[in-house]
């Protein structure tokens, strides 16, 4: 039974149409990869998941219970961690007081018990020796670590992802391929929205490709990358 | 950057200045409660002023300053806790003191369904909007004929001469009625001050603490990761409503005079309150102690200017707010670093040592 | 002679450097187009001409005169039209107020009316009373186009077009090129669609992570060559 | 703030026949009319920026204390003195926005709500030092008491005049916003301020313009408050508070709607004193909680916020 599944989920601002008919389904542990042109509605497809924006029509389904209606904190306390794709940390609040309140609230646990796991989680996305620093003062680099951070804080199921390898070098790439493989061996599936191709590529193990809002190929990554008309929409070249 | 243990951590919040002035604290309530020993009955009655006032400030402050919720309506709370407490010692033969626990539970039942009202209101529509529902309280208590109406009652003298604890402190300061009233009304103000701020101390460094702060930076992604932000905001409604409603009754017990237009005065328990929190620093514990010190400063050296005296508390609270929004306290930290209540969670790592295994990431 | 320059053009968000010294220059009447990758710095670049990023005085000169510090109403007081990524049409204006609010800031004559811009853009002149959000994405862009040229523009940047439009839509919209060019306007278009930008422009520079990596004429710049300037080395 | 009772007193209406319901229904639409005036500028200055003057009420009254100065002084007409007042508050408003309310608008509510709440209880207590706590009232001569018969039904003069002023300064309002350039550049600035900037509109003089003008409204209130019922420095937060209870009725940003939830505010009023005097201002208020637990954006929501 999927851990996360989408059935013909659509929705339009307007005259201008995010989503139509989108239908997919993740399997439990799985990693499945989005791509898609810039407009074609993948960040809203995020916001459909978690609830932060409503459905015109469709399910959401998470663990088989129909979330569609359900407001976006019950969706992460049944296991849906995010993150956004500009990263919006609590400025005022410290880096370790950002994973905090995602640990205490997510878990529905106290400051005592958690503490351990957001200490850890620092130290696994290079964050620790921030960790007193207000969000506010971090650079954008590091913005996008602590959206990582406090995601995984509130030990999520399933793991969106929204274009978090942007802007690093080859080493930091390499380094969040290593941290997003160990999260997803130890169980927690993902769902990853990316522009950098060869790092979601070396991650997921299925691709889904939007445009228009609209599911156009589905597949192992060598086969969508191969297609002529995925490279044609989604590059833009003559190929 | 692999997963590995964290062998040493804690959590720490208190700083050295924040220790320091525990103990200073301390003596103060000390000092505090043994004041009616050698000060006169007029400072008291100055002192039950202060924290009175002071007691309203934290509690708008906890409203507007850690929860964004500005309400431009508590007197509404203030009014309905005095009036219960009037309607309980008049109608019920309670004795004041203990009819203030009344005015509080009153001001709760009143903000349950006005919280219903105004929570479909945002911003500036909420502000005006708690106001409406402070209008109608007035309105509907101004018909109450048994306790006055329009114009307004008083405690009866034999309520007023033998309130709880006033013969055990006229004896024990040999002192008249009237005088030992004064002292129980004090200390109980310096209780309820007491309370007030240890309340909201404790819900700051609490979870809900955490999770309002969280909803004040940016409540998009608090929700995305599990925090209710209307139920907090709303627990935080109601627990104001009864510390306002407290502190009315209080005040009422000790100027046993009553009217709809006094008790819900949107200057006397909104503009002055909002007054000493955006001067003394929002959003701060600290920020209304300063406040009302400095509100108190004014007053005496303007009380004899009239209007001149509200005229220059508006125009001071408008260039605090546009020019140093986070005021007198707020500037202060900001340069100093110092905090008497602390809230930072921070977090001690011991160099070297990393994580140890276990939890669920373990 | 050169009628737009940008020296050394930098751009900050925050901490976040996302222009590292732009050198790009545009003669009066021609038409240049801009390519790059998501994230190049495409748009930064057209929002520190505009005047939406605040810059040093001579990181932009028109003719010769620094702009780069001028506030957006400045600069298209001076002739500098922006047509805005996604569009950002004025949802409570119908179609036509949205075209006559482009002359707002400078209502000069010139070859564009709102009966020219209705002959470019035909479809808009019957649905010139809808709001405008109420269009399709493909009209949606016609209007920004127009609204753009009501001002009888110098200088007009288009930013990502292409955006989110169906193949066959943008060919409608670059199909109006040609007359725009021979109005006189001077063209900056950025743009992700690169065999769309190679047809229109006069000469191309394409962008990776805040800096040039490629310049020249279309007809001179091997695939190859884009190729690795657009995805950088490890395409 | 005692109940403006004297506003009732020019409608007499008798007790008991049929006749007293219809001649109430319409007393309260006339006085609908006075509380849209409120609100119009209310509504206006939030369509465009978002922003609440809880200064707003304090303002009109401000206003009524301007023209009483020009009357008494130059021996004015009122309503050549409203005409004379119009532009001084234009600039007053003008300079307002400009130098005070411009630095507070951003993403953080609390400033303007402090500043325009620190400004409500300056103006009161400058007026208070300038004209004492005495309640005024600007005479407009044969007028106050003149009253036409239309139909069964016995109308003041003055409450109609109010009415039609309220009528033709929400056609104005809309035509000066659909019909002008510088309306277009208010709707564009509300929709999107940087944008707007872009099309060469600098949106801190837009918003000067736009309480300006709002301004001028208050003026034109502040005629009939003036005229219609004694005011005192105190008298600006209820006013504040019935114009914006017709705004929320009416829906936000919609002037029209702005007209109906005045009337409905007015009607409201002079049913619940109908039935008991002192139940005045307390039904307007019922009826706002009312319509605000019914349909939470509004009778006629325009404004998409």
């Amino acid at each position: 039974m999927p851990i996360l599944e989408l059935d013909q989920v659509s929705k339009s601002f307007g005259a201008v149409p995010a989503a139509e008919a989108v239908s997919f389904a993740v399997e439990p542990g799985e990693a499945l990869g989005i791509i898609g042109p810039n407009g074609a509605g993948k960040s809203t497809l995020f916001n459909l998941i978690t609830g932060n924006i409503g459905v015109d029509s469709g399910r959401v389904l998470f663990g088989g219970e129909d979330v569609t209606r359900a407001p976006p904190m019950r969706r992460c306390l049944a296991g849906i961690g995010r993150t956004f794709q500009i990263p919006q940390p609590f400025q005022r609040l410290t880096v370790f007081e950002n994973v905090l309140t995602a640990a205490m609230f997510g878990n529905r646990s106290s400051q005592a018990e958690v503490s351990g796991d957001c200490a850890r989680i620092l130290v696994d996305t290079g964050l620790v020796a921030h960790a007193n620093v207000p969000a506010g003062k971090l650079t954008l680099l590091q913005r996008k670590r602590l959206e990582l951070a406090r995601a995984l804080a509130t030990g999520p199921k399933v793991l969106l992802l929204d274009e978090i390898a942007g802007g690093l070098t080859e080493a930091e790439c390499g380094a969040l391929v290593d941290l997003v493989r160990a999260i997803n061996a130890r169980g927690t599936a993902i769902v990853w929205i990316e522009h950098v191709l060869h790092a979601l590529t070396s991650v997921v193990n299925r691709l889904v490709v939007l445009d228009f809002g609209r599911v156009i190929a589905t597949g192992e990554p060598a086969a969508i990358m191969a297609s002529r008309q995925v490279r044609e929409i989604y590059l833009g070249i003559e190929v | 950057m692999s997963v590995d243990a964290l062998s040493s951590f804690r959590v720490t919040t208190g700083t050295r200045a924040s220790g320091a002035f525990a103990l200073v604290a301390a003596a103060l309530i000390v000092i505090a409660f043994a004041a009616p020993l050698f000060v006169s009955r007029s400072v008291i009655q100055n002192l039950f002023f202060i924290l009175t006032m002071l007691a309203l400030a934290q509690n708008w402050n906890l409203l507007a300053g850690y929860a964004g919720l500005v309400s431009v309506g508590q007197q509404a709370f203030v009014g309905i806790g005095a009036y219960a407490m009037f309607g309980a010692v008049i109608l019920g033969g309670m004795d004041p003191v203990a009819a203030i626990a009344v005015g509080g539970v009153a001001a709760v039942l009143l903000a349950i369904p006005t919280a219903f009202f105004v929570f479909r209101l945002y911003g500036a529509y909420f502000a005006i909007g708690t106001w409406v529902i402070a209008e109608v309280a007035r309105l509907v208590v101004a018909q109450w004929k048994s306790l006055g109406g329009g114009t307004g009652t008083s405690l009866p003298r034999d309520a007023t001469r033998s309130i709880w604890g006033q013969e055990a402190v006229a004896a024990l300061f040999g002192v008249r009625g009237p005088h030992a009233a004064d002292i129980v009304s004090y200390w109980l103000a310096l209780v309820l001050v007491i309370a007030t701020i240890g309340f909201i101390y404790r819900l700051l460094r609490s979870r809900q603490g955490l999770g309002l702060a969280a909803v004040r930076d940016n409540q998009d992604a608090a929700r995305s990761v599990g925090v209710d932000a209307l139920r907090l905001k709303t627990l935080v409604y109601l627990a104001a409503a009864f510390g306002t409603g407290l502190v009315g009754a209080l005040i009422y017990v000790q100027k046993a005079r009553i009217s709809p237009d006094a008790a819900f005065s949107v200057v006397d328990w909104t503009a002055y309150v909002i007054f000493i929190v955006v001067i003394g620093g929002i959003g701060t514990i600290e920020g209304p102690i300063v406040g009302i010190i400095v509100l108190f400063l004014l007053q005496n050296a303007l009380s004899d200017y009239g209007s001149w005296y509200l005229l220059l508390l508006g125009l001071i609270g408008i260039a605090v707010m546009l020019f140093a929004p986070r005021g007198l306290w707020g500037f202060f930290t900001d340069r100093t670093g110092i905090e008497l209540f602390p809230v930072r969670r921070n977090l001690i790592v011991a160099p070297g040592a990393t994580p140890d295994k276990g939890g669920p990431h373990g | 002679m050169t009628l737009l320059q940008t020296r050394d053009l930098k751009a900050f968000y925050g901490d976040f450097q996302a222009l590292f010294g732009i050198d790009l220059a545009l003669a009066a009447g021609e038409t240049v187009a801009i390519i790059g990758a998501n994230g190049a710095g495409k748009t930064t670049l057209l929002r520190s001409v505009s005047g939406i990023i605040a810059n040093a005085p001579e990181a932009v000169t028109l003719e010769g005169r620094p702009i780069g510090a001028l506030a957006a109403p400045e600069v298209v007081a001076l002739g500098i039209a922006m047509v805005p990524e996604g569009r950002k049409l004025f949802a409570s204006l119908s179609v036509e107020e949205n075209l006559l609010i482009g002359r707002y800031g400078r209502d000069v004559a010139g070859p564009w009316t709102l009966d020219s811009v209705y002959g470019l853009f035909p479809v808009l002149k019957e649905r010139r009373n809808v709001p405008a959000t109420a269009l399709s994405g493909g009209q949606q862009q016609m209007v920004a186009i127009g609204r753009a040229l009501m001002s009888n523009p110098r200088v007009l940047l288009c930013d990502e077009i292409s955006l989110g439009l169906a193949p066959v839509v943008i060919r409608d919209i670059y199909a109006a090129f040609p007359r725009i060019r021979e109005s006189g306007a001077a063209i900056v278009i950025v743009e992700q669609d690169i065999g769309q930008a190679l047809r229109v422009a006069e000469r191309v520079y394409c962008m990776m992570e805040g800096r040039v990596t490629l310049s020249g004429r279309p007809g001179e710049l091997s695939r190859e060559a884009i190729h690795a300037a657009y995805f950088g080395v490890h395409a | 703030m005692p109940p403006i009772s004297g506003c009732m007193r020019d409608a007499p209406w008798p007790e008991d026949d049929g006749m007293s319901w219809l001649d109430t229904v319409v007393q309260g639409v006339l006085l609908g009319g006075l509380y849209a005036l409120f609100a119009a500028g209310l509504s206006l200055v939030f369509g465009i920026m978002r922003l609440v003057n809880l200064a707003h009420g304090d303002l009109i009254v401000l206003a009524a204390y301007l023209i009483l100065v020009l009357v008494t002084a130059l021996g004015l007409n009122p309503f050549v003195a409203a005409l004379v007042a119009m532009p001084i508050m234009f600039a007053a408003g003008w300079a307002l926005q400009r130098l005070v309310l411009n630095r507070t608008l951003g993403d953080d509510i609390l400033p303007p709500l402090l500043v325009t709440f620190g400004l409500s209880i300056v103006i009161q207590n400058a007026l208070l030092e300038g004209f004492s706590a005495d309640s005024r009232r600007i005479y407009a001569g044969g007028i106050e008491t003149a009253s036409l018969a239309i139909g069964p039904v016995n109308v003041g003069v003055m409450p109609l005049l109010t009415l039609a002023s309220a009528v033709l300064a929400i056609v104005a309002l809309n035509q000066l916003f659909y019909r002008t350039s510088l309306g277009r550049a208010f709707r564009a600035t509300s929709d999107d301020p940087v944008t707007a900037g872009l099309m060469g509109i600098r949106p801190n003089r837009i918003f000067a313009q736009a309480t300006g003008v709002a301004m001028v409204v208050v003026t034109i209130a502040a005629l009939y408050l003036g005229t219609r019922a004694n005011f005192d420095p105190a008298t600006g937060p209820s006013r504040l508070i019935y114009a914006f209870e017709a705004v929320i009725i009416g829906g936000l940003g919609s002037l029209w709607g702005t007209l109906a939830g005045g009337i409905i505010i007015g009607v409201a009023q002079t049913v619940g004193a109908a039935v008991n005097p002192e139940w005045q201002i307390l039904a307007g208020h019922v009826a706002f909680l009312a319509v605000l637990l019914a349909r939470p954006r509004g009778l006629f929501p325009r404004a998409v916020d």
